[in-house]
């Protein structure tokens, strides 16, 4: 079934659990379509006014009705309680501990994505909307000691593979929708809001071209939320790399820092 | 042809149309207020901090009487109809009428007070909430008053042909106006006290 | 309902009495806010006499007391779903995952967008 | 046109009688405005609403091929046409993505609320249901004619929109806050137009639920009453208490757009580079709440009526009776009730926590149940019949898989899970349409040619009709049924270039093509219809008062029933559905028709 469904290809620890559920609901989706729709076209030849010219007052007898109807509400019984439910409060709740994740706060704008690392200190430096300028869209206050180390990037976003991410989300303007296909993960930012997300990566996009045989392919962040006219091209590219390389990564960002200074 | 139960009441239901119409009406304005109080739950909830003692108690405190008591002369305004005495309906309807005057002019000096202190709804969260709620109060005060004034001008003239029916439509009139004062007595403590 | 003079004539009574009451309630409300209880108590207290005043008006003065099934009806099901509207949408608002972003309110400029 | 003739001759006397007083009054003719414009009579007013819901849903069918065309197509001027759009809208005739964003949020709200909610409940509503309970009229006549022009003036606000500066609203139907906040113009002009359809639907749905009380003929309890007057009433008390929250709303949102308040604006917005001058400390969620306690119930609304008119047909065309009416009545009941405690639904990924998304999660699920029900009982209906596969029977019985397929497509979404996935991408899409498209609006196809020849007296053509129908039908599905596909590889909705930008809907772009192609012929197979419609009207086979030999009480009147609806008082004698009546002369047993001893 799961192939059949054409959902774009997994890549994070929780991906599968949710595929098992979409696919678990479109059985019952399925089955239940093909059991009425058999029986209703079957009624339609069989009783209609040429073979069945005089109908029956009395009509259907039997529990066939009750009886699915009570399996209708059994089966999503079942699905609410042992998938939905806790699915979601392992999304909502088990997040990842600060010092063992890699930490990355995104602020959605018209029509982009700010990335924003710790740095090596670990402590995202003071940011003030007063400060807010086109090469500053963060508003990153580079005078605060904290924020001397940080890493600032737009629509690009490096993670490593197998370790958790959690994503401190928000928005600056209007309400964005972060949404990575391939991780399973889509949450509103919603400004006045700081909301966490958090997924583990369990293959990184060298992997994936090679998987795919798609040598250009990217993990896209994909906004999905109506936010004015740039909507539609308000995307970002989410990196999956080793450890190592993206040790690498970091280090040249944090030597072009100083570069700059 | 005639539309049955306009006057009379349906034995069934013991309803005139316009009884459970006006009623029904009301049912809405209950989530209408409903939905605006939930906005101050939520709004509140999230403020950082909520300024005290912005209104004066004195001028609330003033319209909450006048608003009783016109909620009492229109309900006597009604009664009196019962009883057939026509002139003291007028009296009373009137009464309710000046009633109503006095409160919206109150709030005008309320309003002209708060804006020339430069305090108008883009000033804060609270008197966005207090302006949009007392503002949609208002309205339905001004639009009380309307019917009132036609019942009191060329409305009246149903009183000598069709009696029972003009009782019906000052009895309506009233429910409607109890409501508004019923919202204005959640809206004092609301906005005034707390 | 209550048609002959004399019903009439007693009901008068009830709705001047019921004026007084709702008076003297105000009056409460406005001194039991001069003397400054905990905020949560204060709240209590003005609602339960602004309840009681509400439950007044509409009982007596809109016949509340006495109506037909299908009145009752329609308003059993408003409340139901005021209450609804009040509730849900608070605790959606406290049952979140997100956290306010603390800012120093902005200028307090008149807003022009 | 034939039924104004005979419904609107006398008809304010209608309006006087509401008002009590006119038993004396004499009969005066009537100028054409009174008769036809400014018409008391409910069968008149239907008809009004009927047709301008009719020709908006024609109106926004088109902005939505024009939107296929540029989804097929990106950026490549639109042929014919798109030399008439103003350059603000469509330079050289290639759709601007704000132009782009207008259509799609007025396609929504027209389609919505000025299309199908008129039609199906000020259409049918106004037309069927007082002929149903055996009524003379309206409760409120005047209140009726009211609501329909307020609801016309709701109309045309909207329409106005789009000539104003920067165009119509373009923040989509949901109008989300801060978004539609600092949107251009034409959201005030949407927000004036919602205040506008909200306050006649409150003067509509307090008519009709007095009207359904208070104005049913003797004998009519309501256990006996047609199924479609039980979603009508239904439908009524979903108007009534889920709109004002809405316009309170909207009220807020004007708030913050006119006078400077910041109800949805949160403190410390930086709109484009530069920070928002306004008091800040206001909730964007608070809209969607308020926005969705509505909407919900709404699209409760929008298939009701729906699910009424096919059990009218389906029991008409079987020849039997309904399969179990109280279960329908009852499940009707309920998901009216549940519909107001389902709406966060739409709210998942506003991050929500675990005990809100598992109670809306439930309720939703629980929601499933009763519409599970209905189609069952509407199904088994089925069984043992004698089925007359006309034209609106063709449409009704369509209405069943159709719905079915929209209804099914609703679970996934109602678990959060899946919805992660799913949410705004166009599989909503697809599941929604499905539930108003294929489902609701064959249903009101079924109805229209139902109930046209009591409206004219005339029948429609049988030809046209099963042409349009299949031609509907197979278009309609391919417009559909690929989004499904689109929507399960990640293409997300509103987008202006169809995804192109996105490489992970590479695959999915060519479904754009034939969407677009399945829509426009969608927009031809509708000729036959339009010729259809208005032509019958005029050469129509004339019918006489039950030409489908059905049993309830609108077959009792004339056709065009004439002023007061009923020549004798009506009364009742029995349930709804006595088809195929054991022992009957006739296979159909009407309401109307008094026991022989
Ligand atoms: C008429 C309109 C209508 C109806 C009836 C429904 C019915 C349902 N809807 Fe839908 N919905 C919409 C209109 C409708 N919806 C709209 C307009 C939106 C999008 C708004 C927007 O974002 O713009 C939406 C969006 C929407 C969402 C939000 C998705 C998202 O944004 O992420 C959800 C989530 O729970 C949902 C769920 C449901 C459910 C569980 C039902 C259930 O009630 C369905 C129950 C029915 C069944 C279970 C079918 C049973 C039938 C059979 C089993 C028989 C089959 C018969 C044959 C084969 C012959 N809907
Ligand atoms: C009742 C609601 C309704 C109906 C019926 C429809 C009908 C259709 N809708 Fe729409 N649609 C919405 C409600 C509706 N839609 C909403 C709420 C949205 C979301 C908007 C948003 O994003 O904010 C949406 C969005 C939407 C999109 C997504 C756009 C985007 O996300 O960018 C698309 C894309 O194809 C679409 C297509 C269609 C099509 C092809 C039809 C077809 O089925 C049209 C069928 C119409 C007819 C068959 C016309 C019948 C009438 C006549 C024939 C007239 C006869 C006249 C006389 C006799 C006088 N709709
Ligand atoms: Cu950002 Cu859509
Ligand atoms: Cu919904």
């Amino acid at each position: 079934m799961l192939h059949y469904l054409g959902l774009p290809a997994a890549a994070s620890s929780h991906a599968g659990d949710i595929d098992q559920m979409t696919v678990l609901v479109h059985w019952l989706m399925l089955v239940l379509f093909v059991g009425w729709g058999a029986f209703f076209l079957f009624v339609l030849v069989r009783f209609r006014r040429g073979a069945n010219p005089k109908a029956s007052y009395a009509g259907a007898k039997g529990k066939i009705a009750k009886s699915t109807e009570i399996a209708v509400a059994i089966v999503e019984v079942g699905l609410l309680l042992f998938y939905a439910i806790p699915a979601w409060a392992t999304r909502v709740t088990e997040f990842p501990a600060e010092n063992e994740a890699t930490v990355v706060r995104i602020v959605g704008e018209q029509f982009a994505w700010n990335v924003h690392y710790a740095g090596a200190d670990r402590q995202f430096g003071r940011t003030d909307i007063k400060l807010v300028s086109p090469d500053n869209p963060l508003g990153l206050d580079r005078t605060d000691p904290t924020a001397k180390d940080d890493i600032t990037d737009i629509n690009t976003m490096h993670v490593p593979v197998n370790r958790p991410v959690l994503v401190h989300l928000s928005s600056k303007d209007v309400i964005h929708s972060f949404g990575l296909y391939e991780m399973r993960v889509k949450q509103d930012a919603i400004p006045g809001l700081q909301i966490p997300v958090w997924f583990i990566p369990t293959v990184t996009t060298d992997e994936m071209r090679r998987n795919l045989g798609q040598p250009n392919f990217e993990y896209e962040i994909t906004c999905s939320q109506l936010c004015g006219l740039g909507h539609f091209r308000m995307r970002g590219v989410v990196t999956v790399q080793t450890a190592d390389d993206f040790q690498k990564w970091l280090d040249e960002q944090a030597r072009d820092l100083a570069a700059a200074r | 042809m005639n539309i049955p139960y306009t006057v009379e009441e349906r034995p069934d239901t013991g309803l005139a149309n316009g009884k459970l119409g006006i009623w029904l009406f009301l049912a809405s304005e209950v989530m209408l207020f409903g939905a605006l109080f939930s906005t101050y739950i939520i709004l509140r909830i999230g403020a950082v901090e909520w300024p005290h003692g912005e209104l004066s108690v004195r001028l609330g405190m003033i319209n909450t009487f006048v608003l009783i008591g016109s909620s009492v002369t229109m309900v006597m305004a009604w009664a009196s109809l019962k009883l057939h005495d026509f002139a003291k309906h007028r009296l009373y309807l009137l009464a309710t009428f000046v009633l109503s005057g006095i409160f919206l002019v109150n709030k005008y000096f309320e309003y002209a007070d708060h804006l020339a202190r430069g305090e108008g709804p883009s000033h804060s969260t609270f008197l966005a909430i207090y302006f949009t709620l007392t503002g949609l109060h208002g309205l339905h005060i001004i639009g009380g008053m309307v019917v009132m004034a036609y019942f009191l001008g060329p409305g009246a003239r149903m009183w000598k042909k069709y009696p029972e029916q003009f009782t019906n439509r000052i009895e309506y009139t009233g429910l409607y106006w109890h409501f508004v004062d019923l919202v204005w007595i959640f809206l004092f403590p609301v906005l005034y006290l707390l | 309902m209550h048609s002959d003079p004399a019903a009439i004539k007693k009901s008068i009574r009830t709705y001047l009495m019921i004026g007084a009451a709702l008076f003297v309630g105000t009056v409460i409300t406005v001194l039991a806010n001069q003397v400054h209880l905990a905020v949560p108590l204060a709240i209590t207290v003005a609602l339960i006499i602004a309840a009681i005043k509400g439950s007044m008006v509409a009982g007596v003065f809109m016949h509340l007391s006495h109506e037909k099934r299908w009145i009752y009806g329609s308003l059993l099901l408003t409340v139901a779903f005021f209450i609804v509207l009040i509730t849900i949408p608070l605790l959606s608002t406290l049952d979140h995952i997100g956290t306010p972003i603390a800012v120093p309110a902005a200028a307090h400029a008149p807003a022009g967008h | 046109m034939a039924p104004r003739e005979t419904t609107m001759d006398n008809a304010t006397t209608v309006g006087h009688v509401a008002h009590g007083h006119a038993h004396d009054e004499p009969h005066e003719e009537l100028g054409f405005w009174r008769k036809y414009i400014f018409s008391l009579d409910h069968k008149v007013i239907g008809i009004q609403y009927a047709i301008t819901g009719l020709l908006f849903l024609l109106f926004g069918f088109c902005l939505m091929m024009l939107m296929r065309y540029q989804l097929a197509y990106p950026g490549s001027p639109i042929p014919l046409i798109g030399g008439l759009f103003s350059p603000d809208k469509a330079p050289g005739g290639i759709m601007l993505p704000e132009f782009y964003n207008q259509l799609g949020a007025m396609h929504g709200t027209i389609m919505v609320f000025l299309g199908v909610v008129p039609l199906a409940v000020g259409g049918f509503g106004n037309f069927v249901m007082p002929l149903q309970i055996g009524a003379p009229d309206m409760a409120f006549p005047k209140l009726n004619m009211l609501s329909y022009w307020v609801y016309f003036m709701g109309g045309m606000t909207m329409l106005s929109s789009f000539f104003v500066p920067a165009g119509a609203a373009n923040s989509g139907w949901t109008s989300y806050p801060p978004l539609s906040d600092i949107a251009t113009m034409g959201q005030t002009i949407w927000l004036f137009g919602m205040v506008f359809l909200i306050t006649s639907s409150l003067l509509g749905s307090v008519n009709f639920i007095v009207t359904i009380v208070q104005l049913r003929a003797k004998g009519l309890s309501f256990m006996r009453m047609p199924f479609f007057v039980w979603a009508q009433l239904v439908t009524a008390f979903l108007l009534l208490l889920a709109f004002p929250p809405l316009e309170a709303a909207g009220v807020l949102q004007l708030m913050d757009r006119l006078a400077g308040t910041s109800f949805f604006l949160p403190s410390g917005l930086v709109i484009s580079g530069r920070p928002l001058e306004v008091a800040g400390g206001g909730n964007p969620l608070l809209w969607q709440h308020l926005f969705w306690f509505l909407a919900h119930p709404e699209v409760y609304v929008l298939v009701l009526p729906a699910m009424g008119i096919v059990s009218e047909v389906i029991a008409n065309n079987t020849r039997k009776p309904l399969w179990g009416y109280r279960a329908l009545v009852y499940s009707v009941i309920f998901l009216g009730f549940m519909s107001f405690v389902v709406w966060a639904h739409h709210m998942f990924m506003t991050g929500m926590g675990t005990a809100m998304s598992a109670f809306f999660q439930t309720t939703t699920m629980i929601i499933s149940i009763p519409s599970v029900v209905i189609l069952t009982a509407l199904l088994l209906s089925l069984w043992g019949a004698s089925i007359r596969f006309t034209t609106p029977m063709l449409f009704a019985l369509a209405f069943l898989p159709m719905f079915g397929i929209g209804g099914l497509t609703g679970l996934p979404l109602g678990l959060a899970p899946p919805d992660i996935h799913l949410h705004d991408t166009y599989y909503v899409i697809a599941h929604f349409h499905y539930v108003v498209a294929p489902g609701t609006i064959f249903a009101l196809f079924a109805g229209i040619y139902y109930w046209f020849p009591k409206a004219t007296g005339r029948k429609m053509n049988d030809l046209l009709g099963q042409i349009h129908f299949w031609g509907s039908f197979i278009c309609i599905n391919s417009v559909f049924l690929p989004m499904f596909i689109q929507g399960l590889g990640g293409m997300n909705r509103r987008l202006y270039d169809g995804g192109m930008i996105y490489t992970h809907n590479a695959g999915l772009l060519k479904w754009n093509v034939m969407i677009a192609f399945a829509a426009w012929g969608l927009g031809l197979f509708q000729i036959p219809f339009i010729i259809n419609f208005f032509a019958s009207i005029k050469w129509g086979t004339v019918v006489d008062r039950n030409p489908w030999e059905a049993t309830t009480l609108e077959w009792s009147a004339p056709s065009p029933p004439g002023h007061g609806n009923f020549l004798t008082e009506p009364i009742v004698y029995r349930g709804p559905y006595e088809y195929s009546v054991p022992g009957a002369a006739a296979d159909f047993t009407p309401q109307f028709e008094p026991e022989k001893a």
